[in-house]
């Protein structure tokens, strides 16, 4: 794996924050919110069944639901529906946990990756219900057992963050260099694996040369990869293409194809659950709509966002004035891959990684679009928005099909370029849902067929049963019909040769 | 016009007339050689090649009911309708026009054919991205087609006077 | 000279003959056209295009005796598919047969139920559940709401209610407004 | 539900329909003036009624559909599809087939497909060819630009508007009006099949304008507006077919370079053939759709009986762009 030879990522744009914006790296601490929502759905939106009734009352760390773990001590009041941080606005079913100060946490044993195999290490991860916090919140563990049946297995650790707006690992690795160091180095052992790539935007200076001055001689395998900045080189399929040449296919997961990706901050929450701590809170980098200035906040999962929001008009006056000139809806995630929310008691959860504060941009008149194809030069995947958005407009879903519409990482790059300020990305989602859509109940038109199939091909069967034994029936009633005539045959032949002593 | 809104069906259309047109060619410059000239019955020339056209259609039908039922159910009435199409007995009328020899007019039927289908599948395509087209009401459907159909003619008006 | 001719252009006639022939599989050649039909329809086996499942529907529209537009849960895209596939006009859905209802699933009311299992065998997806003077009860997946089992029930227990969409059936809405040059 | 906004968290430099549209303008301003000095008041008279007449029609088309009339007009659009016929067309058109032109281009070239981005075919090469087939007399009635006579005398202006309004030439004063631009004067020449030489054919302007064409179309490239891959492969396409050309009939075909710059070939590869509305989207694509631009209008314009075979050329390959975008779209991906 040529940890040097960087490979050029097709399109792409150079996308950085503004040169003087002011990104204050210090990571505050948000104190214990009163109560926390847990919301029990994974990020596949698949319903989660809860192991806890409510009434109990439980310790940090402990397991909830598969994926779910208390962000601290105190009882679980209720199940409710409660907003969360989708698109979509509407309500999941959420365990309200109301804290009891204590803030007591479930000792865990401290595993050492020398002597426990790997299964014990997984064990732990699913434990602590350890998600990806890049922003997709994958399960770590299922990403990590899938990874490791490959042979020669090579590990990135995604420090990238393209997207301006969002800095919350830029300051994580400006603070705890060191531990960000030995986290890495610990996976990549008890992973067995020759060195792994830090993969980091070359305009995170601070961040550099900060992990540079403190890698000690033994975190020399780690290898701190600059790339130079080109937005989106952080999603996983450029980042896998840019760093190894693989070219994924869409839809394949970087696991199959031997790369493991893991953002640093997953890192470290990996390295807390190794050493007994629950890895309950994540850093979230909240920053004013015209990115001038940003700050950083350490959250716990649960916590409303109206918290996260007082806390950082308090700490930050420009925020402060953001907020006020706002409409009451923030933005979660970044600029380019993020949406609005307006219900602010929403939870924070491992895919919020950022918030900006401030007016919000409405859509601009969009005009015809002249086929100008700039959107195709700076397409990372190398796709045609022109020819997906004609089709997504027409609903023709095969056609945005056959132009590779599921290759599209709705990274936003086309709509910033198009001379007709065409929504592009907002199509493309609409047409990515719809074609899930389609392909769902054409699997339960599929399910129904069969069953239908084996009814019909049981009904016939019993017909043809019945008809068996009709036929059956009639030949033996035939068959008795023949021996009662042979029995009255006989009769008469026995009453004529008896003529006188009988009759 | 009815075939060519897919393409499928265009290239199955062509292929088909492909095929007929050049059998018919060489087919009816035989009959042409052999038969009508000994007769001297030149005049019998229209309707002896109208027959072996239809003879060679139905043979294609045949063979297309049998092999791919789906392209025989979506040109349906085109297939047969080969036979009306006056460019087909117009090129068989050529290829015994022109004194070539058998191979010639078999290269000819066959050109034209071939110029045929690509005509028809660039008018396919060229249809199918009408339909992603925010086309005015009354313009919508065939009267677009139409439309499209009497420009390009137009842009082959260039070939005017080439000897 | 003539006779050479002859030779290459029947060699030609005979390549082309054996390249259809290769062309068609070797699965019966209706099959395939009615397979085809059927994917596009949304197989609920509910019969109100007067034949007794989708497949028969199928059959029928190949050999021509059915329309394209006797399939109400379907409805339009349905319609659109069988049109693309067959090549032939989008006709509007033929009122007689029913109008298109959003998705719909059979509910018991199990206190009514007597267990007669009446429902039972006319359900063409086997989706009900019971035994002779056992409560019954529908499977919500599989239900396609055909509405075949509410006739013959003699209690009149069961009734259709909008099915439960699953979690994920939100969707990303079309900025249509945005661009109404597109319409 | 609010739509998700997309975040202008600062102004990326974007560049808007409207710009790429005035920017493509400003570059044809040189070459329009040296015609219109060259030529004579014909020129701009065309070019004053093209445009107002092609603004008028997309109004009321505007106003048909009930769509806002504002911005249909700003993107200008329709503006440069007339600038561009007004170049192609000569000077002495009589003023009511100047309105045929401007209708045919905004309603039939464009309008009739639903308005911007969805003519597959480019207007301003569908009115040029509506016009060059249903008036070809005085379509090809380019007169002797030798005999320009200069812009300054009025009575000049007088005889010119009767000339347009009333489209007899028998009014004008100059004599060889039946002059033609050097490529009919070309084809006279080999129907005689007499040997050819330069300086028989009166051809200052035309050298110079499509050299104004030239730095145009460089202009327009060096600013990103148009990419490359179209104008060169027309140019070179062309180049080849008429050296390969001058091989095979030596006597008849001009020498390459002369041949190049008379007529619209120049001016046809940088504006024409990169109309992005009409053009294919994929690099292959355009190199295989410019290749072929150049190879159809060099074919055309030595056999067919019209003089400039340029528009037919793009017309053609405007049919079979969607088919070449599927084919080469396609394998872009895999």
């Amino acid at each position: 794996m040529s940890s040097s030879a960087i490979h050029a990522l097709p399109g792409g744009l150079a996308l950085s924050a503004p040169m003087d914006a002011h990104i204050d790296a210090t990571i505050h601490e948000l104190d214990l919110q009163p109560s926390y929502y847990l919301p029990l759905i994974n990020y596949s939106r698949t319903v989660l069944h809860p192991e806890v009734k409510s009434g109990d009352c439980v310790l940090g760390g402990e397991q909830l639901a598969p994926g779910v773990v208390a962000p601290t001590s105190g009882t679980l009041t209720e199940i409710r529906q409660h907003p969360w941080p989708h698109p979509s606005h509407t309500q999941v079913p959420t365990l309200v946990l109301e804290s009891d100060g204590r803030d007591e946490f479930q000792q865990f044993t401290v595993i050492d990756h020398t002597q426990v195999g790997v299964e014990e290490i997984l064990n732990r991860l699913e434990n602590s219900a350890i998600h990806g916090l890049g922003g997709a919140a994958f399960n770590t563990a299922n990403k990590i057992r899938r990874a490791y049946e490959h042979k020669n297995l090579t590990l990135i650790i995604n420090a990238v963050e393209c997207e301006p707006g969002i800095n919350c690992d830029d300051a994580l690795m400006q603070q705890h260099p060191s531990e960000v160091l030995q986290a890495c180095n610990a996976i990549r052992q008890w992973l067995r694996l020759p060195s792994a790539v830090l993969a980091i935007e070359n305009d995170k200076q601070t961040a550099i040369t900060a992990l540079r001055d403190d890698q000690t001689p033994d975190l020399t395998s780690i290898k701190i990869t600059e790339l130079p900045t080109i937005y989106p080189s952080g999603a996983e399929s450029p980042l896998v293409q840019r760093l190894t040449g693989i070219k994924l296919q869409p839809g394949e997961r970087a696991t199959d194809a031997g790369v493991l990706c893991l953002n640093v901050a997953t890192v470290l929450s990996i390295h807390d659950a190794l050493m007994g701590q629950a890895a309950v809170d994540r850093i979230v980098s909240i920053s004013t709509q015209s990115l001038q200035h940003s700050m950083n906040l350490r959250v716990r999962f649960g916590t409303p966002l109206k918290a996260v929001i007082e806390f950082a008009r308090e700490h930050n006056t420009a925020i402060e004035a953001a907020w006020r000139s706002n409409t009451q809806t923030i933005r979660i995630g970044g600029p380019l891959s993020g949406f609005a929310m307006d219900m602010l008691n929403a939870p924070v959860l491992a895919s919020t990684n950022a918030l900006i504060v401030g007016k919000e941009h409405p859509l601009n008149e969009a005009t015809a679009c002249i086929r100008c194809s700039e959107c195709a030069t700076v397409c990372p995947v190398n796709l045609l928005p022109q020819e997906l958005y004609a089709a997504a407009a027409s609903e023709q879903l095969d056609t945005a099909a056959r132009y590779s519409l599921d290759a599209c990482l709705l990274c936003g790059c086309c709509d910033l370029v198009c001379p007709a300020s065409i929504p592009l990305t907002p199509w493309f989602r609409f047409a990515k849902d719809a074609t899930r859509q389609k392909q769902q109940s054409d699997a339960a038109a599929e399910v129904a067929r069969l069953l239908s199939e084996k009814h019909s091909n049981r009904v016939q069967r019993r017909a043809i049963e019945k008809e068996q034994q009709e036929a059956a029936r009639r030949a033996a009633a035939a068959q008795r019909q023949n021996s009662a005539q042979d029995i009255k045959a006989a009769l008469t032949r026995v009453k004529n040769k008896r003529p006188g002593s009988g009759s | 016009m009815g075939v060519s809104n897919r393409i499928t069906n265009a290239l199955g259309l062509g292929v088909a007339t492909t095929f007929v047109l050049t059998l018919a060619a060489t087919l009816s410059h035989l009959l042409h050689t052999f038969v009508l000239i000994p007769l001297n019955a030149e005049f019998l020339r229209i309707i002896g090649f109208i027959f072996i056209i239809a003879v060679v259609v139905q043979f294609t039908e045949l063979v297309m009911r049998r092999h791919s039922p789906l392209l025989h159910q979506v040109l349906g009435l085109y297939l047969p309708l080969i036979t009306t199409n006056c460019a087909v007995l117009a090129v068989a009328l050529l290829a015994t026009q022109h004194k070539n020899t058998l191979f010639s007019a078999m290269w000819q039927g066959f050109g034209a054919a071939v110029g045929f289908t690509l005509v028809l599948v660039l008018f396919a395509a060229l249809r199918e991205r009408l339909d992603r087209a925010d086309i005015p009401k009354p313009f919508q459907g065939a009267a677009i087609a139409f439309i499209t159909a009497g420009i390009f003619s137009l842009a082959f008006m260039g070939f005017a006077g080439v000897t | 000279m003539a006779l050479l001719w002859l030779l290459i252009f029947a060699g030609l006639c005979y390549f082309i003959g054996t390249g259809l022939a290769r062309l068609g599989n070797t699965k019966n050649h209706e099959d395939i056209l009615v397979d085809r039909i059927n994917d596009c329809l949304p197989q609920t086996q509910c019969a109100q295009c007067d034949y007794p499942g989708c497949r028969p529907y199928a059959e029928a529209i190949a050999k021509g005796e059915a329309g394209i537009n006797q399939c109400p849960p379907g409805g339009d895209n349905t319609i659109k598919a069988l049109s693309e596939l067959l090549g032939v006009e989008v006709i509007a859905l033929n009122a007689a047969h029913g109008e298109t209802k959003s998705a719909q699933v059979a509910l018991i009311d199990e206190a009514a139920c007597i267990g007669c299992t009446l429902c039972i065998p006319p359900c063409p997806v086997d989706a009900i559940v019971g035994s002779g003077k056992q409560m019954h009860t529908v499977i919500a997946e599989d239900c396609t709401g055909c509405e075949l089992c509410i006739a013959p029930c003699p209690v009149d227990c069961i009734e259709l209610v909008p099915a439960k969409p699953a979690a994920t059936a939100w969707q990303h809405p079309a900025p249509r407004q945005l661009t109404q040059h597109q319409s | 539900m609010k739509p998700t906004s997309i975040y202008q968290a600062w102004q990326y430099p974007r560049r808007s329909t409207a710009s790429i549209m005035m920017q493509v303008m400003l570059s044809l301003v040189p070459g329009t003036v040296l015609m219109m000095h060259w030529l004579g008041p014909g020129v701009l008279i065309n070019w004053v009624v093209l445009i107002a007449a092609s603004v008028l029609c997309e109004a009321t088309v505007m106003r048909l559909r009930q769509r806002s009339i504002k911005t249909a007009l700003n993107d200008g659009s329709i503006v440069l599809a007339a600038w561009l016929l007004a170049l192609c067309i000569p000077p002495s058109l009589p003023i009511s087939q100047l309105i045929v032109g401007a209708v045919t281009l905004s309603v039939l070239g464009k309008h009739v497909y639903g308005g911007l981005g969805q003519n597959p075919f480019n207007p301003a090469m569908v009115g040029y060819a509506v016009l060059l087939i249903s008036f070809p007399k005085t379509m090809t009635l380019w007169f002797d630009p030798n005999l320009a006579v200069s812009w300054t005398t009025p009575a000049v202006w007088a005889d010119w508007w009767n000339l347009k309004w009333f489209a007899n030439p028998s009014v004008a004063p100059w004599d060889s009006i039946t002059q033609a631009t050097p490529l009919d004067r070309l084809r006279e020449f080999r129907n005689q099949s007499a040997s050819v030489s330069i300086n028989s054919l009166h051809t200052s302007p035309w050298r110079e304008l499509s050299v104004a064409w030239l730095m145009g179309g460089v202009y327009l490239l060096a600013r990103g507006v148009i990419r490359w891959h179209i104008p060169v492969a027309v140019l070179t396409a062309a180049i080849i077919a008429l050296t390969v050309q001058s091989y095979l009939s030596p006597n008849t075909t001009l020498p390459v370079w002369s041949a190049m710059l008379y007529g619209g070939m120049v001016f046809g590869a940088f504006y024409v053939a990169t109309d992005p509305v009409t053009a294919p989207s994929s690099v292959r694509a355009r190199l295989l759709y410019g290749a072929s631009i150049g190879l159809l209008s060099v074919i055309l314009r030595t056999h067919s009986n019209y003089p400039e075979g340029f528009a037919f050329a793009v017309l053609l390959m405007n049919a079979s762009v969607p088919l070449l975008d599927r084919w080469f779209v396609l394998d872009k991906r895999s």
